[in-house]
């Protein structure tokens, strides 16, 4: 049940990118297209799991025990990039068309908010490991749905003359508001 | 380099909010109210300056292939200062900006201006971009701030102009993202006219 | 004109196609005006009035001075639009916010995407929404309905809609049983009065709380048999719509009818029949193949009941209506209607 | 001056120069601001303390397990010239329209009358749920025995009247209160003597 509520919670009634605000940048740069937001959903999904069990861990059995939390934001960035970095090694090693599908997001999830964010909340909510890593997937299907319904809706934008005034990233936030007004409706759900 | 440009292009030619489109998470999350813009931005430039002085300083010594890692430790160590003198010094606004404060840290700006800028400029330079970048980044979350504030809630800088309930929506997220995205349309529109 | 490309939709066959779509769709509103005008008298007329004014003044300004566009004011679309505004807003709601409203749906909504035929979501519903989360409690304070011709003096002026009623008391720990029978004791405008949840045929004939449009389901059904006659809306969404919150609502309350009220229920109240005939077959944000606008229906039938029963919002048409326009352009990418002539990919 | 050159010493001998000195530098600021940082949590609890219970010059904070429940809550009695003046209980509802906790501080005179409450924590919906913190709301309680002010909104045949479209808000501050009052009322001989 405890499980149920966060994964409905992540997904739908605080969004990660409509109501928490995370990943915006990814969620405006590569959303063009249906095909790359599927590819860039995967590759935050593979490294946002890793990187909060990851950042958990360090958390419980390094900076608690030895009282220096203040050195979270140092290291949890810190473990993030090493982590892509070597995903991206081990993934064209052992999974070449997996890392062909993901291999060009990869670089881009370092400095994508939503990764870091994710293991600073599931840290700061005390959530233990499992409800960690329960919250990170569920976590990355809501930034995965966010992503497919705007990349859908921009598609169609694409054939239609937008004014001149909004074309582009003004009307792709627009979009953004009325889409995070419309998940409003699930609140109170959990 | 005329150093007057090299401030300014932050605030209208360069935004980093309204023309880069970057950092827009923050620029998003924490402006429901303009102190907290301001607050934010404040905190965003004092990093933004503080790693461009430090990265245009020892460019030299750095290896090419760990620039990038070096630079986030950097990066981050100003961030963590920040973060621990909020907490002590101004704990409410520390609470309201919440886990945004560590994000600086993925605030793409920040790396993109050490990066970018700093990594080849000499120290005048930087520490000049880095406060221009910066002010014109709390700039930009200032008056979107200040637009969703009066708005949503009636009042400016927490002073209340309107008696009683305004237009909620906008102090909400969806109110955050059409609230952007109209005025980057303008301020578009403003930048042809001129 | 090249005939074998498909644009996106809507289809516009031309001018004339429009206009007398959007004016059938008119035609169909009319027996639920009247039934608004009977049970809220001079009120309805005044927010039915001010939502079609505002929106097609805002509809021309637009087009005439930032768009410079061609004027579309003529094709009816925004006079649709005013009516399902004012047919989603209580009727004491203050004219200022009316007026918010139709700036939203029109200017946000519709024009910034380019007018007609662009905009992803039905105008009218973004402006509902907008209003209903920036004004909770003007627009969810609803006058008690009090018919024209028989007109008395009510113990209260307000009341709740049933689907607010009966949310509130079932979070407040009551079955449905206790509610449906005993009523609420509540405190309206400073005085103790009984609130009862009407009966069916109240319900069906409109004499309940609510938004304009939303209270008769009797006068819904007639426009939308007309739409259907007529062609203007297909089946697809409006069957798919129904049977799934007939199914889903049905399931839960053979599970246990203490605390989930019956399928009956859910269909006469809540501006579902609004919903279902008069938004969801809007052709701009639906789907375009039969297939998918069955999906479409069921989707939103799913929502709908998910966000009455656990949301928070008594009542989730118009929520679960914009959530899936969002799902619509994906929709369209899997059922893609047949082109002529199209080449098999490889 | 010549740029480094990428070699494998090179690069761990900047690595770990820098991060180095980076955490130097944090642990110096660190120790630098954990008195202030200190200071103002202690601040903030002792400010919602003042707001609900009158002048007092010491306090003396314990923990207390509820009747029911595997909980516990925090007193913190004040005295003025050693007598007790009133007692701020520290409590919180689940029970709200949002997952995150209610919480706020109740503050008793001795004779068990509320004196005050201040709202610490709450994220409900906005213009509905927040109106808990109006003064509006909150005076009602002001001054009441929950002895013979019945702590449920009306509809629930309380006294409390609901905040308007939001009554679950509503119940949920009455159940926070209630529950503060049921422990107070348990500990109250206790904290008298």
């Amino acid at each position: 049940m405890e499980y149920l509520i966060i994964i409905i919670s992540a997904i739908f009634v605080s969004n990660i990118v409509l109501a928490q605000y995370l990943g915006i940048c990814p969620f405006l740069g590569v959303s063009g297209k249906v095909s790359t937001s599927v590819g860039m959903s995967g590759a935050v999904l593979f490294v946002m799991t890793i990187a909060t069990i990851v950042t958990w861990l360090i958390q419980t059995y390094i900076l608690e025990p030895f009282g220096i939390t203040f050195l979270q934001t140092i290291s949890f960035i810190l473990v993030i990039a090493s982590l892509v970095q070597m995903v991206e090694i081990i993934l064209k090693k052992i999974s070449p068309p997996l890392y062909q599908a993901l291999g060009i997001f990869l670089p881009l999830i370092t400095t994508n908010c939503a990764v870091l964010g994710v293991a600073l909340l599931t840290v700061s909510r005390n959530y233990n490991l499992m409800e960690g890593v329960v919250f990170a997937v569920a976590s990355a299907f809501g930034f995965g749905l966010a992503m497919l319904l705007f990349a859908g809706i921009r598609e169609h934008l694409d054939l239609m003359d937008v004014p001149k005034g909004m074309r582009g990233v003004p009307i792709a936030l627009v979009t953004a508001g009325i889409l995070a007004l419309a998940f409003m409706g699930f609140i109170g759900l959990v | 380099m005329n150093q007057w440009k090299n401030f300014s292009k932050g605030f209208i030619k360069d935004n980093p909010v309204f023309v880069l489109l970057l950092g827009l998470c923050p620029t998003l999350a924490v402006t429901s109210s303009a102190i907290n813009g301001l607050g934010m931005g404040l905190a965003t430039t004092f990093v933004l300056v503080c790693s461009n002085m430090v990265v245009s300083l020892i460019k030299n010594l750095i290896p090419d292939k760990v620039r990038i890692p070096s630079f986030i430790v950097i990066i981050a160590s100003f961030v963590t200062i920040v973060e621990l003198i909020m907490e002590g010094f101004v704990p409410a606004l520390f609470e309201a900006l919440g886990i945004f404060i560590p994000l600086i840290v993925v605030n793409c700006i920040v790396l993109g201006r050490a990066e970018g800028f700093a990594s080849k400029q000499s120290f005048i330079s930087s520490l000049i971009d880095g406060l221009g970048m910066g002010l014109g980044f709390a700039f930009a979350l200032t008056l979107l701030g200040a637009v969703r504030e009066a708005l949503g809630n009636g009042s400016i800088f927490g002073y209340k102009f309107i008696e009683g309930d305004a237009i909620l929506v906008f102090i909400l997220s969806p109110g955050a993202f059409i609230v952007l995205g109209y005025l980057i349309a303008l301020l578009n529109r403003f930048k042809k006219a001129t | 004109m090249n005939l074998l490309t498909v644009s996106g939709s809507p289809h516009i066959h031309g001018d004339n196609s429009i206009k007398k779509i959007m004016y059938g769709v008119v035609f169909a509103m009319i027996p639920a005006i009247l039934v608004s005008i009977y049970f809220f008298g001079l009120d309805a007329v005044k927010v039915l009035l001010i939502s079609v004014i505002a929106c097609m003044f805002f509809e021309w300004a637009i087009q005439k001075y930032l768009i410079k566009g061609p004027l579309t004011i003529n094709d009816g679309s925004a006079l649709v639009t005013g009516i399902l505004l004012a047919f989603n807003v209580p009727s004491n709601l203050p004219v200022w916010i009316i007026i918010i409203g139709a700036f939203v749906s029109i200017g946000i909504a519709k024009m910034s995407f380019g007018g007609l035929g662009k905009n992803p979501f039905n105008p009218a519903l973004v402006g509902r929404v907008f209003l209903l989360i920036s004004f909770p409690v003007q627009m969810t304070s609803w006058p008690k309905p009090n018919p024209l011709f028989a007109r008395k003096v009510l113990d209260a002026i307000t009341g709740p809609t049933p689907l607010g009623n009966l949310k509130e008391e079932l979070t407040g720990g009551r079955t449905v049983q206790d509610i449906l029978e005993h009523g609420t004791k509540m405190i309206v405008d400073g005085k103790e009065v009984l609130y009862q949840i009407p009966d069916y045929v109240q319900e069906l004939l409109g004499n309940m709380g609510g938004s304009l449009g939303e209270i008769s389901v009797a006068a819904l059904i007639i426009g939308a048999i007309y739409m259907l006659c007529r062609k203007i809306i297909t089946w697809q969404i409006p069957v798919a719509y129904l049977g799934s919150v007939i199914v889903f609502t049905g399931i839960l309350w053979l599970i246990n009818p203490n605390i989930y009220i019956n399928p009956l229920f859910h269909l006469v109240t809540g501006g579902l029949m609004l919903g279902v005939f008069f938004m969801a077959t809007d052709m701009v944000s639906t789907p375009m193949s039969p297939k998918g606008q069955l999906i479409f229906g069921l989707g939103c039938g799913i929502i709908t009941v998910i966000i009455r029963v656990w949301g928070a919002y008594p009542e989730g048409v118009s929520f679960a209506i914009l959530i899936m326009n969002a799902f619509a352009p994906l929709i369209n990418k899997g059922f893609k209607p047949k082109r002529f002539g199209e080449v098999a990919k490889k | 001056m010549a740029k480094k050159e990428s070699s494998f010493l090179n690069m761990v001998i900047t690595l770990f120069v820098i991060t180095g000195i980076a955490s130097l530098a944090l642990g110096g600021v660190y120790n630098l601001t954990k008195e202030p940082i200190r200071l103002a949590k202690l601040a903030k609890a002792e400010k919602a303390i003042k707001e609900v219970i009158p002048g007092f010059d010491r306090l003396e904070i314990f923990t207390v397990k509820p009747a029911n429940g595997t909980d516990s809550l925090v007193f913190n009695c004040g005295y003025k010239n050693n007598e007790l003046v009133g007692t701020a209980v520290e409590s919180y509802s689940n029970k709200g329209y949002d997952p995150t906790q209610i919480k706020i501080m109740v503050g008793f005179t001795p004779d068990g009358n509320i004196n005050n409450t201040v709202v610490i924590q709450q994220k409900e919906t906005p213009g509905l749920g927040t109106k808990m913190t109006s003064p509006k709301f909150k005076n009602q309680f002001v001054g009441k025995n929950p002895k013979n002010f019945i702590l449920k909104v009306k509809r629930d045949g309380g006294d409390v009247d609901a905040i308007t479209g939001a009554t679950i808000s509503s119940r949920a501050f009455c159940g926070a209160i209630q529950r503060a009052y049921d422990a107070y009322e348990k500990e109250n001989k206790k904290i008298k003597q």
